[in-house]
């Protein structure tokens, strides 16, 4: 296996020794003894300097702009690969590296070697192999070896995920998660194969080389969009996303939902970049299937109340809202429409960037709770921002962030998404030819999923955080240490300096929005997005000024001065903590009038006599898609496939019977 | 020179063991003359040894790949013979000693016989010295499976001799000189009967068929690999099987060179799918995991048959594939063993956490697993992809499609099968199932095919590429 | 620069003005003379004057939700243009920003209700985290039309516009639109018949319970911020259905001040004439108000 | 020559009948026997005598005549079990099927691009006749060894198409295949009998304790 070309680039090799320095780092730990932990604290060390080194090179070749291909020879995957690093491909490193880093630090602390001997050295090494082949799958550029990486990248997170094996539920995750994974696979196998049929070759071709009229381009559009759909969790294939982030280590939570799903929208982002001319009705699938996703996503999120499957279902809403942005721009392509295209792609990536972020805030900070509280079910808790002030100052963070509110990053891709949207739909400086009432319909959902989605963390950080403690646990919950608390506060301090000043961010995106335009297009100087991102920061920093000048006037000193008391009770007689307003309870009006959608259970006690038995009330949101749709598609095909299988039943002379008429069926077909 | 002492060397072997007495030393001599084969195979493929016998004897690039898988995945079940056997030290294995080196024997001369009619002879000797191995068991249901294996496989065998009979007597219509002689044959193909030739054709592939387990005629297949020792299961998925498939790539070799094709292609085609149809039928809900991995080789015996009908495109990934599978099944079925044999059942829903008991034997099950479902970094990924891009490119979207469905469900039943046995705590072992673990002996060998497989996965040396290159252009439709 | 001035003036000192003359006009169809105008100044200062009672389960989170509250509006009202003339502040997509802050204020001011770990209080952040979800849609397809009809980007463009012509032009799809968004306006700023203001049974409140707990200063940024709210949105509403222009600055600024004061008293006979609508009734009527402005945007695309 | 070549294939096919018709095995292993001597002797007619023929006369007369007869009939004595079984098909209703297929066997032989110097000639169809005999036996028979003469049945008619192209076959090849079917019927012999020690019977239909669930 050899490296063609002179030597790498510098952007390449610092991302080269990431890769390896990640993938390796935890192969100490799986020899070493166990008890000390020496193991975890190399592999944290390795992942740190791997995440350093790979981020750097990311930087260096956003910067710079500039893009390498290696072709690796010498019988390597039979045919050769080619790998490379270009502006595209690093501004999707920047989060890998950025969580991967934050993950291990993380996992340090909240999965310790010296707690697990078993479990801990086995996650230590599939985290790094993950990180690993997430940048592998970001830097392949060729079919063979995206795949190659891809897969790993599946096992390795079935591993992850499948370390606490010993719970029904982690198995039961790991197993769905790894045959939808499989299934994703496959339908890759039919893209790839039909994009070498198209192109001849293996090798990726670059950005608007092909046509994108053609029946066989339609058949690549959706075989990526179904095959990358699976892994980004667009519905209805999100199927394996809620349980499998709910049963993962938070750590493995945070870097699937932060940058595995992201793979998915990698693989469509690349593949439409091949296209110059796509047909419209591409980017209106896209548009249609980000606006399903997002507020079928949001409104799933509302009716749970396990933190994890909340956190996961708002990865589907925001890979929706992603999708969207990706919609806007295809459809500009299609009509010709730069400032759309500058706009949505600019959108999405910022908002895979920014999602990344504020996700594995929330996912590191609800694994600190879990790990603090002992459950992942919320309307177990209440109070835990007394406990654990920093992690509820951080969640809190991200929470906002998730809702898209200023000043906060979340809100400026939103922003940009906005944007482009209402240019199509007031067809400012653009022409849109098709898709204008859906791209008018896309605004509203936009804005219903960002009321929703602030309904249901405000559910979440007030059950949570505020309030009190709603059982009597055994332990007192305590702060998480350093080791948790830093990655945490790297990745709150990014969320608000992206916020507060997006002109960096977006600084960084250009390069890679130039990446997706046609080299022929004239794009490879750069890019500029037509939005005015200096205003947001005039605007936040006016926020701020205008929140420090009221605290004085309302909270300065006075005769009256400040008094303590219980809560107003209204009059109630002994409120006790668990009469508080529960995450069902503050759900429940919503989760009613979607429940046509969300098909709420309600367990129900019967209650009879004069004086009943104090019972339990509950209700859940089950995975709809999965649980009215899939498995009983599944059990009906496989009852109907069943009497087939008596085919196999045993009596000799009918087997032989098998053989005659075989050969009769043949002769008789025979010309 | 060499081919005798491919063929000769592993009878004596089987003279040797036949006379000698201790039911512990007979096991060492496997490994022993397993390797000395292995060794002459790799002086083969690096010899390239001319025909001889007049033509009857010959290694080409076809017979030279399946050689090298059959003497790779036989070292390993030598070797995992030895440490197996012993722990089964009250039953003789004398018979079985036996019966693995005169297949082994039987197999190296399919793999070099030129001569169609010595070919025939030598599956058929393959079908016999593997009957008594299935029956090592020696209980009804190993006495059924062998019963159903000797006679179905016997009536194929048959078949074929008959296809053979109309493939000679098509040179007799032709005017020509008959012979079952390979390369005359091919050389002559365009004058041979075309309704003889397609006759021939049928037969020979129903009958090779059978024995090669490609649907409906697959029918012993799930009995025999279910009740034979994982080390006899390896045997026959990966050596017997390439066997038989040899046999039949000989003939599609004639027809290939006999102008119109597509009565072929479309056949291969047909059965393969319908074997790949079958397999996912069988394999979703299936609870026995050795008979799973039986449907398993039906559908690469299946995806193998697709291959050869789709052509040129899918040639090269196919040859890989056969080497592939046969490794890879080798794995899978030595290490069921195992498993079989720590929980003295085979029923998949008793057995549980078997990563936590057999941690070695549980990984390698599952890297297995994830290498013939076609994951990477496993080599039955590139062969698996090969085959599907090939059938994309060689303008069966349709083909492709279907086959992809088909992996899709066999995956999901494969899935669901074998991760909850993988995961979880293992049940407390009762009194009468003694502690089976983890050894060196049976660990060893399947972990190094893994690595060989795991290799291939990501590298292909030159030497190889080039044979199997040259494999798949002897496969091509003659211009 | 003027203009700025009178802006900045209006913003600060006018909106407590608008629920006098509210009250007033109810106290009027009552058949009472009714508290002064001025009452709300007096109420503010005094309220700023006192002391606070702080529940003991609170947090920061508390007492910050009134404060950034009434920052968010504060910063809302700089971008709203009041009348005929344009906001001080105006760019590309400011829309998008000011519908946010209006979040960002709800999203503080819930948070501080739940911190105080009140069943009751949880009950009105439920209730407005639900109603103003689906609240959103209307006002954004507001936008859509409003931005198609201008051809802008930015609040100051969409209704500095002439939008007399418009009317002349897209008559229909304005009413519609006027329609949905006057029921916007009552529930956003939680009037009757959504929400009662001065209601005193905590069960059917919506706004008011959620800020049981708030005393003293705070209180009054809770009372300022809800009335600069009514303020902003009034005049983006108002601005849409009485859209004349005279075309001299200090007419023009006029102008506005009565038609502000006609909507106030529109909104005090509506809480007179109207009952109270039963909870389970209001997201109906939000998604009705939906549906209209769907209706009024798909008009104007055609 | 040619018509005493007919004739005995004519037996043959006769022959066919008797072994699908009986129910006793001994009569159904000579009749096999039988069928085997004839077809030993008909490549003698063929052709003019060498050394070669003598040798493939003698090989086939000795293994299929003397040999396997033989093994069945030692299988047979250690089963040493008289019991009626039931076929699938009833011998009538299968004897019915077999001259229906002798008969179609004569027709579809007749269309058959035959070289010239075979046409008109009865081993085709009596190869046919003989082979779907076989299949017959096989698939409708439950007795093991009942279908080993099945299978001999079938053996026997693809040798009789293998007498057309003597020449193809070298003696190896052709004391290969002998040699495979007299080691095959040897195991098969065994197997039978353990059949018989495990289950009490021979009834293959019983064995069906390996099949799919449901």
């Amino acid at each position: 296996m050899f490296l063609a070309g002179e030597g790498l680039s510098p952007s390449a090799a610092l991302v080269a020794a990431g890769i390896l320095l990640t993938a390796c780092s935890g192969l100490p730990g799986l020899v070493l003894a166990r008890r000390d932990g020496t193991g975890q604290k190399i592999a944290t060390l390795l992942m740190v300097a791997g995440s350093g080194l790979g981020l750097a090179g990311a930087l260096n070749a956003l910067l710079t702009g500039a893009s390498a291909r290696y072709v690796i020879t010498g019988g390597f995957l039979v045919v050769g690969g080619e790998w490379g690093v270009d502006p595209l491909s690093a501004f999707f490193l920047i989060p890998l590296f950025l969580l991967a880093g934050c993950g291990a630090l993380y996992g340090s602390g909240y999965f310790p070697e010296a707690k697990h001997p078993s479990a801990a050295p086995r996650l230590t090494f599939f985290f790094g192999l993950l990180a690993a082949s997430v940048a592998l799958v970001f830097t392949a550029r060729d079919a063979l070896l995206f795949l190659l990486a891809w897969e790993v990248m599946a096992l390795a997170s079935f591993f992850a995920l499948t370390t606490e094996d010993h719970r029904k539920e982690v198995r039961e995750a790991g197993l769905l998660f790894l045959v939808a994974a499989h299934m994703g696979t496959l339908v890759l196998f039919a893209h790839f194969s039909l994009l070498k049929a198209a192109t001849s070759s293996f090798t990726f071709p670059g950005a608007g080389s092909l046509s994108g009229g053609t029946a066989p381009a339609a058949a690549i559009f959706l075989t990526a969009l179904v095959g990358f759909g699976f892994k980004a969790g667009i519905m209805p294939l999100h199927i394996w996303l809620p349980s499998a982030h709910a049963a993962a280590p938070s750590h493995v939570s945070a870097l699937m939902s932060g940058v595995i799903i992201k793979s998915g929208i990698y693989g469509i982002v690349r593949v439409t970049s091949f296209y110059h001319t796509p047909p419209a009705w591409w980017g209106m699938t896209l548009l249609t299937l980000g606006i399903i996703s997002a507020v079928a996503g949001v409104l799933f999120a509302i009716g749970q109340h396990d933190l994890k499957r909340l956190l996961a279902y708002h990865s589907i809403e925001n890979i929706g809202i992603i999708a969207m942005g990706i919609g806007v721009a295809l459809i500009g392509r299609s009509s010709g429409s730069l400032p759309l295209e500058l706009l949505g792609m600019g959108g999405a990536l910022l908002h895979l960037l920014n999602h990344a972020l504020f996700k594995g805030l929330l996912f590191l900070g609800a694994g600190s709770v879990i790990h603090a509280v002992g459950t992942r079910e919320i309307d177990l808790m209440g109070g835990v921002a007394k406990r654990l002030p920093l992690t509820g100052l951080f969640f809190l963070t991200g929470a906002a962030a998730i809702c898209g509110l200023p000043p906060l990053n979340g809100f400026v891709s939103e922003y940009l998404i906005y944007l482009g949207l209402f240019r199509g739909v007031a067809g400012i400086g653009t022409v849109v030819t098709s898709g204008l009432p859906l791209m008018a319909l896309a605004i509203p959902a936009l804005a219903l999923v960002g009321g929703l989605a602030l309904a249901c963390f405000v559910k979440a950080y007030g059950v949570v955080f505020l309030g009190v403690h709603r059982q009597e646990s055994v332990t007192q919950p305590h702060e998480a240490g350093l080791s948790m608390l830093l990655p945490m506060g790297i990745l709150a301090l990014l969320c608000v300096l992206i916020g507060l000043f997006p002109q960096g961010g977006i600084r960084l995106l250009e390069p890679a929005v130039a990446g997706w335009f046609p080299v022929s297009a004239g794009m490879a100087t750069g890019v500029t997005l037509p939005a005015p991102v200096g205003w947001i920061t005039v605007m936040g920093l006016l926020l701020i000024f205008f929140t420090l000048a009221i605290i004085p006037v309302a909270l300065k000193k006075r005769p009256g001065g400040i008094a303590g008391a219980v809560t107003w009770d209204c009059g109630f007689l002994r409120p006790t903590p668990r009469m508080q307003y529960t995450a069902s309870s503050f759900a429940a009006t919503l989760v009613d009038l979607f429940g046509g959608m969300l098909r709420p259970r309600r367990h129900r006690p019967k209650i009879s006599g004069p004086y009943p038995e104090p019972a339990l009330f509950s209700s859940h949101v089950p995975e709809v898609v999965l649980e009215l749709l899939y498995l009983p598609l599944l059990k009906r095909g496989n009852e109907l496939l069943m009497p087939l299988r008596r085919l196999q039943h045993g009596q000799i002379p009918l087997y032989i019977l098998y053989i005659f008429v075989t050969v009769i069926v043949l002769l008789l077909l025979a010309p | 020179m060499i081919y005798l002492a491919l063929l000769l060397l592993p009878l004596a072997g089987a003279l040797i063991s036949w006379f000698t007495g201790s039911n512990l030393r007979r096991p060492r001599l496997l490994p022993l003359f397993g390797a000395a084969h292995f060794i002459l195979t790799l002086l083969a493929f690096m010899g390239g040894p001319k025909p001889v016998l007049s033509g009857w004897l010959a290694l080409d690039p076809l017979g030279m790949v399946a050689l090298l898988t059959i003497s790779t995945l036989y070292l390993g079940c030598a070797v995992y013979a030895a440490g197996y056997l012993p722990s089964r030290r009250r039953r003789s294995n004398r018979v079985l000693c036996l019966g693995m080196l005169v297949c082994l024997s039987a197999m190296s001369l399919v793999t070099m016989a030129h001569h169609l009619g010595l070919l025939w002879v030598a599956m058929e000797s393959t079908t016999l010295s593997m009957a008594p191995l299935i029956y090592f068991n020696r209980n009804a249901r190993s006495i059924e499976a062998t019963w159903k294996y000797l006679l179905i496989c016997s009536v194929g065998i048959a078949l074929a001799l008959l296809g053979l009979f109309f493939l000679a007597y098509a040179t007799l219509v032709a005017g020509a000189e008959t012979t079952l002689l390979l390369e005359p044959l091919i050389a002559g193909a365009r004058r041979l009967s075309p309704a003889w030739l397609n006759a021939a054709f049928i037969f020979l592939l129903v009958g090779f068929g059978t024995k090669m387990g490609l649907a409906p005629l697959h029918t012993w297949k799930p009995d025999a690999y279910g009740e034979a020792p994982g080390l006899v299961g390896a045997l026959l998925s990966g050596g017997l099987v390439n066997c038989a498939l040899l046999g039949i790539i000989r003939v599609y070799q004639i027809c290939m060179a006999a102008g119109d094709v597509r009565f072929y292609q479309q056949t291969m085609i047909g059965m393969g799918l319908l074997s790949m149809a079958f397999a996912a039928l069988f394999m979703l809900r299936q609870t026995d995991f050795k008979r799973m991995l039986a449907y398993s080789s039906v559908e690469h015996v299946g995806l193998l048959a697709v291959a050869l009908g789709v052509g040129r495109g899918a040639l090269f990934a196919a040859l890989f594939h056969l080497f592939n599978n046969g490794l890879t099944k080798g794995v899978l079925f030595l290490t069921s063993g195992n498993i079989h044999r720590s929980y003295g059942t085979k029923n998949a829903e008793q057995v549980r956490g078997v990563l936590q008991r057999l941690p070695f034997t549980g990984g390698l099950f599952l890297a297995g697993f994830f290498a013939i479902t076609g994951s990477p970094p496993f080599s039955p990924f590139l062969s698996e992809f090969g085959i599907i891009s090939g059938t994309f490119g060689g303008g069966h979207p349709l083909v492709a499609a279907l086959m992809l469905l088909f992996l899709a469900i066999i995956f999901m039943g494969m899935a669901s099968t074998i991760l909850p046995m993988m995961m979880g705590s293992a049940p407390r072992e009762s009194g009468t199932v003694v502690g089976y673990r983890d050894r060196f002996f049976t660990v060893a060998p399947p972990l190094a095919l893994m690595v060989v497989i795991l290799v291939l996965g990501i590298w292909l040396p030159e030497p190889l590429r080039r044979l199997l290159a040259d494999g798949a252009r002897l496969l091509e439709v003659a211009p | 620069m003027t203009d700025l001035i009178i802006h900045l003036f209006l913003v600060l000192l006018m909106p407590p003005l608008l629920l006098g003359v509210i009250s007033r006009t109810k106290a009027l169809f009552a058949g009472r003379s009714g508290a002064p105008l001025l009452q709300p100044y007096y109420d503010l200062a005094r309220l700023f004057r006192k002391g606070m009672v702080l529940s003991d389960t609170t947090t920061w989170l508390f007492r910050s939700g009134p404060v950034v509250t009434l920052a968010t509006v504060l910063v809302a009202s700089l971008l709203i243009p009041l009348g005929n003339h344009a906001a001080p502040l105006s760019f590309d997509g400011d829309m998008i920003l000011f519908a946010y802050l209006f979040a960002l204020g709800r999203f503080a001011t819930i948070l501080a209700a739940l911190d105080t770990g009140s069943s009751f209080e949880g009950m009105g952040a439920a209730r407005e985290a639900t109603y103003s979800c689906l609240a959103e849609p209307t006002l954004f397809f507001a936008l859509i039309v409003l931005a198609r009809l201008s051809g802008s980007l930015s609040l100051s463009g969409m209704l500095t516009q002439p939008l007399g012509a418009v009317w002349a032009d897209s008559g229909a799809s304005l009413l519609l639109l006027v329609g949905a968004l006057f029921i916007i306006l009552l529930a956003e700023n939680c009037r009757i018949p959504f929400d009662d203001p001065n209601t005193h049974l905590e069960l059917t409140m919506i706004h008011e319970v959620m800020v049981l707990d708030q005393s003293g200063p705070l209180l009054g940024c809770v009372l300022y911020g809800a009335a600069l709210k009514l303020f902003v949105l009034s005049a983006f509403f108002i601005r849409i259905v009485l859209p004349f222009r005279t075309g001299d600055t200090l007419a023009d600024w006029g102008l506005f001040v009565v038609s502000l004061l006609l909507l106030a008293i529109a909104i005090g006979t509506v809480e007179s004439v109207m009952a109270r609508f039963r909870l389970t009734r209001i997201p109906q009527l939000l998604i009705g108000a939906g549906i209209l402005s769907s209706f009024a945007t798909l008009l104007i695309l055609r | 020559m040619n018509s005493l070549m007919d004739q005995l294939l004519v037996l043959v096919m006769l022959l066919n009948f008797l072994g699908l018709g009986t129910s006793r095995m001994q009569v159904a292993i000579r009749t096999v026997a039988f069928q085997g001597v004839i077809l030993g002797l008909l490549p003698g007619l063929a052709h003019t005598f060498s050394w070669h023929l003598g040798m493939i006369t003698l090989g086939i007369i000795l293994a299929k005549g003397v040999l396997i007869p033989w093994l069945l009939f030692r299988a047979m004595r250690r089963v040493e079990i008289r019991e009626a079984v039931e076929p699938f098909l009833s011998y009538s209703a299968t004897l019915l099927l077999a001259a229906v297929a002798t008969a179609l066997a004569f027709v579809f032989a007749a269309k058959l691009p035959l070289a010239p110097q075979h046409q008109g000639l009865l081993f085709v169809p009596a190869a046919i006749a003989t082979i779907i005999t076989g299949f017959l036996v096989l698939t409708t028979r439950k007795k093991a060894i009942t279908q080993v003469i099945g299978y001999l049945i079938l053996e026997n008619g693809i040798f009789i198409f293998g007498l057309l192209l003597s020449q193809a076959m070298p003696v190896m090849v052709e004391a290969g295949v002998l040699l495979d079917l007299i080691v095959g019927i040897f195991v098969m012999g065994i197997i039978i009998n353990q059949i018989s020690r495990e289950f009490s019977s021979i009834d293959t239909s019983r064995l069906t304790a390996l099949r799919e669930e449901r």
